[in-house]
């Protein structure tokens, strides 16, 4: 699904991360590591073409990001769903528009019952028709959430996903991850909650990636 | 909801930076209009002088009483002869007369006088050829002075046609302040909504899509405002007394007639001009976003 | 760092509202310019036309010629103590007979004619009570005919003062578009920077404090854009060929001598405009924010 | 410092908490706890008065919130640090700049020296000339709690102001905070973090409240 060759990024006051080599296979789930700043959401950018790495390869569904047009660009993301870290919405259509938004912009088919089913499964079942804006900080979470799931996408990347939520709702959130892995997406999540991770690895084959130093490692077995 | 529909809802429809598009729109399609009218004018009032002087001259002939209805008849059929020369008439006498009351008072015994007699000439709109005409004439009655007026004509032709390139240098200002304020407020609108297009690019929509989005969404915006503004100008225009009614000289500042239509390209024009405007700065700020 | 210092900082300089700002105070002044030239221009010309053609007039003495040397000399009497009237003049014959060559030809024996006397008065502004020197003329010299012109005259004092009339409602409109436009730009400015607003009230500033942050900065821009305007305006106007110099009828479309200051109010103007509907704005959107 | 007597507030969908009644002392210090939508970002709205409550009195540092003038609610701000959930900076103004806000903006002298100790502090000594958008979530929210405790306030709000932070950067952010109450400084503290407010109430005597039920109740001993 995506795979980097000797990637290295630098934003232009030093390198962040130097030679990092990784496959995500499909139906494989990552998490992600590292103090803040270490690098995390630049990793996650790469792996949906946000940005360009300074050096090696990215390839994103066999394709090569660099030799990607715009448009081919643009036909990747109909299959990676992305939940950023500030979650952008647009502010003037309600939750439910917002969500169903990866299907509309594309031409593909909106199913109301689809969008109520899962817009009730993280909670927000009763905000549907509010405005992003009004929403409190863990819905705003569980919205993007929800939009990155509408479409089925092959790969799954959440950044810091359930930074603004209570431990119940982040179970639920997770195991709903948990579930659409196990229906064969891969799924990549950038965190710093060891007691989520912990969480996961009891019901799925997880791997824990670590940035620090400058290197992606493998996280020991103390997790 | 299909993609016509949601590429209708994506760009927000209130926002300062889109009532800029249509307030600038409205703004600037009423000047154009007033400056429409000002040219209009101007051409009528340079065909209207031009043509008015250009077109007549006179043939005085003066020559002793025994000739003088022989000299007549020859110019006139020498001016009926001359091609670019569409009519030719003897003044009466009475109408000499009337000319010549201002200077000389009713009273003067005209009749008594050897007066030399006037034609009056109508031109083509190319005119003769009027050295030859003057040698033919001198040649056959020579008596006879053809003046063509040029003397009068010049400065007035000169500032009528000054007159209409002033209305159309203005015209073209107010043309190009008006694409560069709505390429500003269309640039504007683009750029504050940064969010949107960068949710946008976010769930997969192509460039295109974005672009058509804001495009159709500014073009219209363009398109109502300067409606409004013409609207307003044509009201404004109609409830103004007529100047031309008044003033025989300025006759017709405004429209009349068909030149009614001249002011309804200004909307279609302004939303082109939005079009291309918001076009080119969509895909200018798209490649900024990836 | 100064509370002075940093309220220079905290409005963004760049984005495209404030471009906003500066590019149509900048096209605005550029108009409003070309509207005042054509202004002082109407004036310039009503003045002209309403001065040489109101103030002058002619009094036509026909009679017997034993009697018209009488009657002239009475009538220069008459003229000479009415007030409103600042100088009379016998016209010379051979002036006469240039005014009537072009309808007599120059071979008519006007010296054995019993011609009219024509007088030329030069009026002054106010001029003389006409129906009173009618009234005088006729009772000392019965053969006197005074003629101010009235007829040829109307018309043309009425097109120029529409023409200025005209000059002044196009300022009046670019006046009021310039204002919209401004005010339009400056409240997207602040619209536009919503998250501005919100983070320095977050801290603790005062609305005067961050009104007039964002005033100073808006009105600064829009003097300078103004400046660059106007700067435009009048080297095109130096640059393009006086129309004046070369057709007397329409002398001087621009600016001549100490007219040339009044474009430079056009700056300042634009400034105080772009202040008040900025401070309008400022406050109207601090109130929306807590 | 705060004081809260029979508040309720509610955004139009129904009440979201009702008859609350809370004094915030000098020196205390509170945890804010409930699930995610609960109401506790509201809550410190009303304690900074960004909102005004629908029923009932909010006093704050002796005023009542509903008869202050706009400038006498700026004036109290000027005493009051918030950390924001959402992070908003003046994006074209250095971090170091930004953070000097809250005095700079008020005509009060700003040290150099606070400034740079401050941001070393929490780890954006490196980062001071970087423009808000350039840095990373749990950076941003580093930054936010060091713009709102450089004018040394006489409160501190802070909404999950580790939501994006690595544990050890947690720590690190809740001692200096600690050590502000110390000075005398009301702290009250929006997580949802239970590990944190553990490692919290070792050092420091903190009381937990919890919205839940439309109800302000303080948490039971299970922390
Ligand atoms: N556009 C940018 N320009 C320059 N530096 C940047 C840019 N974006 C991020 N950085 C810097 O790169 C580093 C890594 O940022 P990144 O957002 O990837 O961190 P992270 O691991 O996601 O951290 P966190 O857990 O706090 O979100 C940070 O120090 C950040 O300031
Ligand atoms: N301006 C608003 N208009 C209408 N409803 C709002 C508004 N702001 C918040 N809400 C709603 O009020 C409820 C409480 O919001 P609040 O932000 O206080 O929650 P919270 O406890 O901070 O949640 P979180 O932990 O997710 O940040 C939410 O359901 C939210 O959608
Ligand atoms: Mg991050
Ligand atoms: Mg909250």
């Amino acid at each position: 699904m995506i795979v980097f060759e000797d990637v290295s990024h630098d934003y232009g006051g030093g390198p962040l991360f130097r030679d990092v080599s990784v496959r995500l296979e499909p139906g494989s789930f990552h998490f992600l590591t590292g103090p803040s700043g270490a690098g995390k959401s630049t990793f996650l950018k790469l792996c949906y073409g946000e940005l360009v790495p300074s050096d090696g390869k990215v390839t994103l569904l066999n394709r090569d990001l660099r030799k990607m047009s715009r448009d081919e660009l643009a036909e990747t993301r109909e299959r990676i769903g992305v939940v950023h870290q500030d979650c952008q919405f647009l502010d003037h259509l309600s939750v439910e528009l917002n969500v169903a938004l990866p299907l509309s912009t594309t031409g593909r088919a909106v199913s109301q019952s689809d969008i109520g089913d899962l817009l009730g499964w993280v909670g927000l079942g009763e905000r549907a028709e509010a405005l992003p804006p009004t929403l409190s900080g863990g819905e705003r979470q569980r919205a993007a959430l929800a939009r990155a799931i509408i479409s089925a996408p092959n790969v799954l990347l959440a950044d810091e996903p359930t930074g603004n939520l209570d431990w119940e709702m982040s179970q639920r959130l997770m195991m709903l991850m948990i579930e659409l892995n196990r229906m064969g997406t891969a799924v990549l999540i950038a965190t710093h909650d060891l007691n989520l991770i912990r969480f996961a690895k009891a019901q799925v084959q997880a791997r824990v990636m670590r940035i620090s130093g400058r290197k992606l490692q493998l996280a020991g077995s103390e997790l | 909801m299909s993609t016509a529909q949601i590429s209708n809802l994506v760009v927000p429809g209130k926002g300062q930076s889109v009532w800029l598009v249509t307030l600038s729109a409205a703004a600037m399609a009423f000047l154009a209009v007033f400056a429409l009218a000002l040219s209009v004018t101007a051409s009528k009032l340079a065909h209207t002088w031009s043509a008015s002087l250009a077109q007549t001259a006179t043939v005085r002939i003066a020559a002793p009483p025994q000739e003088i209805e022989a000299q007549t008849e020859l110019v006139l059929e020498v001016l009926r002869t001359t091609p670019g020369i569409s009519a030719a008439r003897l003044m009466p006498v009475e109408d000499q007369a009337a000319l010549l009351e201002a200077w000389l008072g009713p009273d003067l015994p005209l009749d008594a006088l050897p007066l030399p007699r006037l034609v009056e000439l109508t031109e083509t709109a190319t005119g003769p050829d009027r050295q030859g005409l003057r040698l033919r004439l001198a040649a056959e009655a020579p008596g006879a002075v053809y003046d063509d007026h040029t003397r009068w004509r010049r400065p007035l032709v000169q500032a009528a046609s000054r007159l209409q390139g002033v209305a159309l240098v203005s015209l073209g200002l107010i043309g190009a302040v008006t694409a560069a304020i709505i390429a500003l407020a269309s640039s504007a609108a683009l750029s504050s909504n940064g969010q949107v297009i960068r949710v946008l690019r976010l769930v997969g929509a192509r460039d295109r899509f974005i672009a058509r989005a804001f495009v159709r969404r500014i073009s219209t915006r363009a398109f109502f405002g300067a409606l409004a503004g013409t609207a307003l100008a044509m009201l404004v225009m109609l409830a103004v007394p007529n100047v031309g009614q008044t003033v025989p000289v300025f006759e017709g500042i405004g429209f009349d007639g068909v030149n009614w239509l001249w002011p309804l390209a200004v909307p279609p024009l302004a939303m082109a001009l939005a079009w291309a405007s918001s076009m080119a700065t969509a895909f200018r700020v798209l490649r900024g976003v990836t």
